[in-house]
């Protein structure tokens, strides 16, 4: 029973990736990836890590797609953007990335075909990831913090002047 | 007394006047200019004085200029006869000449630049004749050389005159190159440049007839051919006439031009080691004699007429080195200096009072306006042409009768010269009766002053008596005595400057004789732009050096060196661009790519692992 | 004990598949939107691939790496989103294949 | 430790003379100025308080300490790099002639420099430190860095200060210094591990590294490295062209700097380290080098003709002098040497002033053209009468520096290869021709009537002035710098006796 669960999350992962890279509509395609998301989440709960699968919804499935959202609305794309999307997905232009990603994929394949048989099916509560986070890891968090704030920084300088233009005009 | 002060003394005007840049009123510049020169002329009389009483050779060391090795050149003097003539020969005519630019630049802005370069030129010339080795010769040598340079250019607005200027110093340069590898020889194989040593150690280690005397001679010649105007470096010569006519009697004239005479006298020890160079000396003398004579024949520019017959005289001077009569050809060049300065300085009398006009075609019938100059060209031309009794038949004779006695080629050499003496007497007739004969052309607008008469009527004097100076030397070079004189030999000698005459008048005063038909004819007008030309040396000249040198040179004037090194750069830039069309900037691009080498490292990756 | 033990080929699979995608949507589209959500796709799939490591050996340390991993597409979607607000203002376009000059 | 105090007065003057520029704009070269005036005070006052006599020995070239003035600190130890300077006569000499023609860059850029005063002052000053560092330094570590120091500032006066086309001059010298830079760097490195396993432990220092038995073709890639590098800077055909377009692009110190010291160090270079380090394979190279050296002399001249830019004519007469250089040194007889020596300092002088010629004439006319120049002597007489001075110094003319430099050149090659020397000497002929046309083109000529041109100013005529008495002086009276090097070429005479490199000339 629980192992179908993992192997229908895993198609619905896929597929609802497939067909958010696929779509004219961002906001459509936004939707498939959040669902692709969430698939994944349930992956990370069956596999004993349910702190990642929490984190995967409230952060990414929430906050970072959001964003996704609010910048779709401010650039306000509408039909026109969608029927040019269209077009870009012609036929011809899948061949080169279509080959290139097969030929990917039947290498990851091949490399992994040996890997180690089973997963261990012990689940590491948020405690011990706490531990470990601020334990070995001290170093790794401080750089990100460091990372987040230069992506704040970031952020705030370019999304600013576009908004001042704005306001300006 | 002090025998440095004698070059030194027209250095210091010549300093002194290029500090002052003009700002020194004219006349102390002309004071300066010409006391300078005059002051050392008289210092020379004394000397000269001192000389021939006791007759001892003077010998002053100043400094030792630099010391490497065995290589001590000294900067010193030695003064015998020889170089007490030559000084003489520059300070007294130097003087005069000076002298008589006073009046004839006096108009010139520039007159404080001229007498400071006229009196370079003068300390110059001195330091060549009274060196005590090589070396300080060479440095007079080379400096005549640039004061001919500047004087020659000393109007250089005009381009040509600029031309004519670098012509002169390229053409004599190409000489003193030689020279210089004459001295280089020299100095290595004998290990000195003092000239009397140098003699001493030449007798010792060398014989007649070796090879190294031989090639070292013929570099000295190259030299002393460059320097003198003689075939095949005389074009530039009548070139030079594009200088004050002043400057064309005391440079081109009087001292500049004969110092390759003077060379060859001074080393003559060693000429007559190397009995090919003599010949060759002499051969070069009868050549140049006959083909200057033959192209003065058909000039028309006054100035240019007296400059080839400047080479022609100086042809017979190297005739009597070739034929080692060193005495004769001396003599010859002091005569000579004083004519044909006398003759410069008339002509730029003439030129001076007809608004510098050059062609004597225009001239005539100055015989009467201007008499004191008529006088002075004819004895000057007498003196030219060798008539009895002036100077120059004095010493045209014994360079002739020297000819004679050589064995073998003695006859051939005596010949050319007669012919030579025939053409001197028609040319320098020819100049005299159409400038001062005939019809007036041109009507003088002034007078020549005291300071142009009186060196002229000078000059004059010494033209005609100066045939029986007795040259101090006797202790110079060894001696030949006129054993038996030929008296037919003789005779002919004299007859034929008179013959000479006599075909001018009938040609160019009586026209009893006329050429005119001939001149007409298609051949006569080609051999008188042929003869016109100089014998189209000059034009051979430019064909075989010039031309190719400007053309290399402009053909390299985009360095092919470079290209190689611009060639590297094109390669890389060409892969710079090639490697750039992968840098298109577009994101999936760049994805793509790095997709396809994650696959490749991936590929290669398994194929290791299996 | 006693939790879902899955084959980890399957897994590694799941994770290689997705970043395939993630991949071929990154080259295969123009937009600029669509590129940063490829992104995404990748980094989750690679996200995955260290969580399931940490199942395997049952330890916290495949949970700590994605927690970095999210920070990283944090910051990226954070700074990524601001670029695309200017290159919409400059090239009025998200069309990346227009904008492929460094200076603008 | 004075010749660490030497080159450190002059790096520290620099970097005062550029702070001085924030407390008044023309500050800079009046400190740029004391600066070199110090220096050259405080080396005069060093070599005067030699004890009596000493600059009259000869010093042992495998001695250090045997010369006028030595110094060693260790630096690295590890890799046997120290900090190890001597002077000897050559050195001295070079050094003054730096020092002197630091002065008269700096009198030369005078009034020409507005852009960034301080910044410009402080770059001449770092040349000036980088040439007097590699006229002393005796470790080669440390004499490779000093060729790169004095490169860097020497690209800077170029590329900021320079004319139109500085970048692209800039750059090429740049990279043609560089590149043989990086070639001497291989082949220190190689002789160094070569002294390694001759002598047993590591070391850089010139004096260690003499006398190895160097042959085959390790010797030969070690030599040409050397010999590359110097040519390059010399420069020599046909490693020259990148010399043509600094010198025309620089500014006028820029153009000073490089013609009067910075070619030197070419020359330098080969005479102190190139031969005596390898004096058997130089005996056999020496026909190669002479020949490039007569090939630059006629090359030089041909191309020097064929211009139309007063500066890149003077560069390529600088080709054409420094031939005689090289001709020289490969000749390796006392003669040579000595008018090699004597080229160096001569031409040093008399470029010099020709560059600053063109200076002149560019700050007035806004043009290097000579095209449209011509007749200027009308405007400019005392112009005219010290570029006509300088064009026959530049020519050869008996009685100036130029001349004893060629004619102990050619009269010291003539024991060795008479018939070299008879090409070598055409060059006399070629100067002539280029040097007189350029007078012609510039100062004679019918004047421009419209032009308004003014004369040299008094701060301009001295300095002209005090070149030209340097010249005559150099030229009347050479003794006292023959004397200065005498004892050194005698020591290196020592050193490669035994190789066929010594020509005697017969007695």
């Amino acid at each position: 029973m629980m192992e179908s669960l993992f192997y229908i999350a895993a198609l619905v992962a896929v597929m609802s990736t497939v067909a958010a890279l696929t779509r004219a509509n961002a906001i459509h395609a936004l939707i498939y990836l959040i669902v692709s998301l969430l698939a994944v989440a349930v992956l990370f709960f069956l596999m004993g890590a349910p702190f990642a699968a929490a984190l995967e919804i409230v952060i990414y499935a929430g906050a970072i797609m959001v964003l996704f959202v609010f910048v779709i609305m401010m650039l306000n794309l509408g039909e026109s953007g969608v029927a040019r999307e269209q077009e870009w997905l012609t036929p011809r232009n899948w061949v080169v990335p279509g080959v290139m990603a097969a030929l990917l994929l039947l290498e990851l394949i091949l490399a992994l075909r040996h890997a180690p048989a089973l997963t261990s099916g012990i689940s590491v509560d948020p405690k011990a990831v706490g531990l470990t986070l601020f334990g070995p890891y001290i170093l790794a968090v401080e750089i990100s913090s460091m990372l987040l704030l230069a992506g704040l920084v970031g952020a705030y300088h370019l999304g600013r002047r576009f908004i001042v233009r704005r306001e300006k005009r | 007394m002090a025998i440095w002060l004698i070059p030194f003394l027209p250095l210091l005007s010549a300093t002194l006047l290029m500090v002052s840049t003009g700002r020194m009123p004219r006349s102390l510049t002309a004071v300066l200019g010409a006391g300078s020169v005059g002051l050392a002329a008289l210092l020379v009389a004394l000397l000269a004085q001192g000389f021939l009483a006791d007759g001892q050779v003077r010998e002053v060391t100043l400094w030792t200029w630099m010391a490497v090795d065995n290589f001590t050149p000294r900067v010193a003097f030695y003064v015998d006869g020889l170089t007490i003539v030559m000084m003489s020969v520059i300070t007294g005519v130097g003087f005069l000449i000076h002298l008589y630019s006073i009046e004839f630049m006096w108009d010139d802005e520039s007159l404080c630049r001229y007498f400071a370069y006229m009196n370079l030129f003068v300390a110059a010339m001195l330091l060549l004749v009274m060196a005590d080795n090589l070396l300080l010769l060479y440095l007079g040598w080379e400096g005549v050389g640039v004061c001919s340079y500047l004087l020659v250019g000393f109007w250089y607005r005009d381009a040509d005159n600029g031309k004519a200027a670098r012509k002169a110093f390229v053409v004599t340069r190409v000489g003193d190159t030689a020279m210089a590898l004459g001295l280089f020889l020299l100095f290595t194989e004998l290990g000195t440049l003092d000239i009397q040593p140098l003699m001493v150690a030449a007798n010792a280690n060398w014989q007649v007839g070796d090879t190294l005397p031989i090639v070292a001679t013929a570099l000295l010649l190259g030299g002393a051919v460059g320097k003198s105007a003689q075939l095949p470096l005389h074009t530039w010569l009548p070139d030079a006439m594009a200088g004050p006519t002043p400057v064309s009697a005391l440079i081109h004239a009087a001292t500049m031009v004969t110092a390759g005479v003077y060379l060859i006298a001074r080393n003559y020890q060693l000429f007559l080691l190397a009995p090919p160079t003599m010949q060759a000396v002499a051969w070069i003398g009868v050549a140049t004699l006959l083909l200057a004579a033959f192209t003065a024949l058909a000039q028309h520019d006054i100035k240019r007429i007296l400059a080839y017959s400047t080479i022609s005289q100086i042809g017979y001077m190297f005739l009597a080195l070739g034929v080692g009569a060193f005495a004769s050809g001396i003599f010859h060049l002091m005569t000579h200096a004083f004519f044909k300065a006398l003759l410069f300085l008339a002509a730029g009398a003439v030129i001076h009072c007809l608004h510098h006009e050059h062609n004597i075609f225009r001239m005539g019938g100055l015989r009467t306006r201007l008499p004191v100059v008529f006088w002075s060209f004819l004895i000057g031309s007498a003196a030219l042409a060798a008539l009895p009794f002036t100077s120059g038949f004095y010493s045209k004779d014994a360079i002739l009768l020297s000819a004679w006695e050589q064995p073998d080629i003695g006859p051939w050499l005596w010949a050319g010269g007669l012919l030579g003496a025939l053409l001197t007497s028609i040319y320098s007739f020819r100049l005299v009766f159409i400038v001062f004969f005939g019809e007036a052309q041109t009507e003088p607008d002034r007078q020549p002053g005291w300071r142009m008469a009186g060196p002229l009527l000078l000059l004059c004097l010494l033209s005609l008596i100066g045939g029986w100076f007795a040259l101090p030397l006797s202790g110079v070079f060894p001696e030949n005595g006129h054993a038996q004189v030929n008296h037919s030999v003789e005779i002919i000698s004299i007859a034929t400057p008179l013959l000479g005459l006599l075909l001018a008048y009938l040609l160019f005063l009586g026209r009893q004789l006329s050429i005119d038909k001939l001149l007409a004819s298609p051949t006569g007008q080609a051999l008188k732009s042929f003869c016109l030309s100089g014998w189209r040396i000059d034009n051979l000249y430019n064909a075989l050096w010039v031309r190719p040198y400007t053309n290399l040179a402009h053909w390299w004037r985009n360095e092919p060196i470079d290209q190689l090194y611009n060639a590297v750069v094109a390669a890389s830039q060409w892969s710079h661009r090639t490697l750039l069309g992968l840098q298109t900037g577009e994101l999936r691009w760049y994805a793509t790519s790095m997709v396809f080498g994650l696959v490749l490292l991936l590929a290669i990756m398994l194929r290791n692992a299996t | 004990m006693g939790g879902l033990q899955i084959p980890m080929t399957h897994v590694l699979l799941l994770a290689a598949t997705l970043f395939s995608c993630g991949l071929l949507g990154l080259m295969l589209r123009r937009n600029i939107i669509f590129m940063l959500m490829s992104l995404e796709v990748m980094l989750n799939a690679a996200a995955l691939a260290f969580v399931a490591a940490g199942a395997k050996w049952g330890q916290a340390d495949g949970q700590v790496i994605f927690l970095l991993i999210l920070t990283v597409a944090a910051a990226e979607v954070a700074v990524g989103l601001g670029l695309v607000l200017q290159i919409q203002r400059r090239f009025k376009t998200l069309d990346m294949d227009q904008a492929n000059r460094l200076r603008g | 430790m004075s010749m660490l105090v030497l080159i450190g007065l002059l790096l520290v003057g620099g970097v005062m003379a550029w702070l001085a520029e924030r407390i008044a704009v023309n500050l800079s070269r009046w400190v740029s100025l004391a600066t070199v005036t110090v220096s050259l005070l405080y080396l005069l006052g060093i070599i005067s308080g030699l004890p009596e006599g000493s600059l009259q020995l000869t010093p042992d070239p495998g001695d250090g300490s045997s010369w006028l003035l030595y110094l060693h600190i260790d630096w690295i130890e590890r890799f046997g790099i120290a900090l190890e300077m001597a002077m000897d006569g050559l050195s001295l000499l070079l050094v003054v002639l730096t020092l002197l023609l630091g002065l008269v860059a700096i009198a030369s850029s005078w009034s020409e420099i507005e852009f960034k005063q301080g910044l410009f002052q402080a770059n001449l000053l770092w040349t000036l430190a980088g040439v007097c560092g590699v006229f002393l330094a005796m470790d080669l570590f440390l004499f490779f860095l000093f060729w790169e120091v004095m490169l860097i500032p020497m690209y800077l006066l170029i590329a900021i200060w320079g004319h139109e086309k500085r970048e692209y001059a800039a750059m090429k010298f740049f990279i043609f210094t560089q590149v043989s830079g990086l070639l001497m760097l291989l082949a220190i490195v190689m002789l160094a591990w070569h002294g390694q396993k001759v002598n047993g432990h590591l070391s850089f220092s010139y004096f260690d590294l003499l006398g190895l038995p160097l042959q085959g073709r390790s010797g030969w890639i070690m030599m040409l490295g050397f010999f590359i590098a110097f040519t390059v800077k010399l420069p020599s055909f046909p490693f020259h062209t990148w010399l043509p377009d600094a010198h025309t692009q620089a500014p006028t110190a820029g153009s000073v700097l490089l013609a009067g010291i910075l070619l030197k160090t070419g020359a330098y270079g080969l005479l102190r380290f190139c031969i005596p380090l390898f004096p058997d394979l130089s005996a056999q190279f020496a026909p190669v080098a002479m020949g490039l050296g007569a090939a630059g002399v006629i090359y030089g001249a041909v191309l020097a003709f064929a211009q139309t830019d007063f500066k890149r004519l003077v560069a390529y007469s600088s080709v054409s002098h420094m031939g005689f250089v090289l001709l020289g040194l490969y000749a390796w007889n006392n003669l040579a040497l000595q008018g090699a020596i004597m080229q160096m300092v001569a031409h040093g002088v008399s470029t010099a002033a020709l560059f600053m010629m063109a200076g002149a004439l560019q700050q007035r006319l806004h043009t290097r053209d000579m095209r449209r120049m011509g007749g200027l002597w009308h405007q400019a007489p005392r112009m005219g009468a010290c570029a006509m001075f300088f064009a026959v110094a530049s020519l050869g003319l008996p009685g100036l520096g130029n001349f004893v430099a060629e004619f102990l050149v050619l009269a010291g090659l003539f024991a060795v290869q008479p018939w070299l020397t008879a090409i070598a000497a055409l060059g006399l002929i070629t100067a002539a021709v280029y040097s007189l046309w350029m007078i012609q083109q510039t100062f004679q000529g019918k004047p421009d009537e419209q032009r308004s041109m003014s004369d040299f100013g008094s701060r301009e005529m001295f300095a002209m002035t005090a070149m030209m008495i340097a010249l005559v002086a150099l030229g009347v009276y050479p003794q006292p710098v023959l004397d200065l090097a005498q004892p050194v070429l005698d020591g290196l005479h020592g050193l490669v006796q035994d190789s066929m490199l010594v020509a005697q000339v017969r007695p």
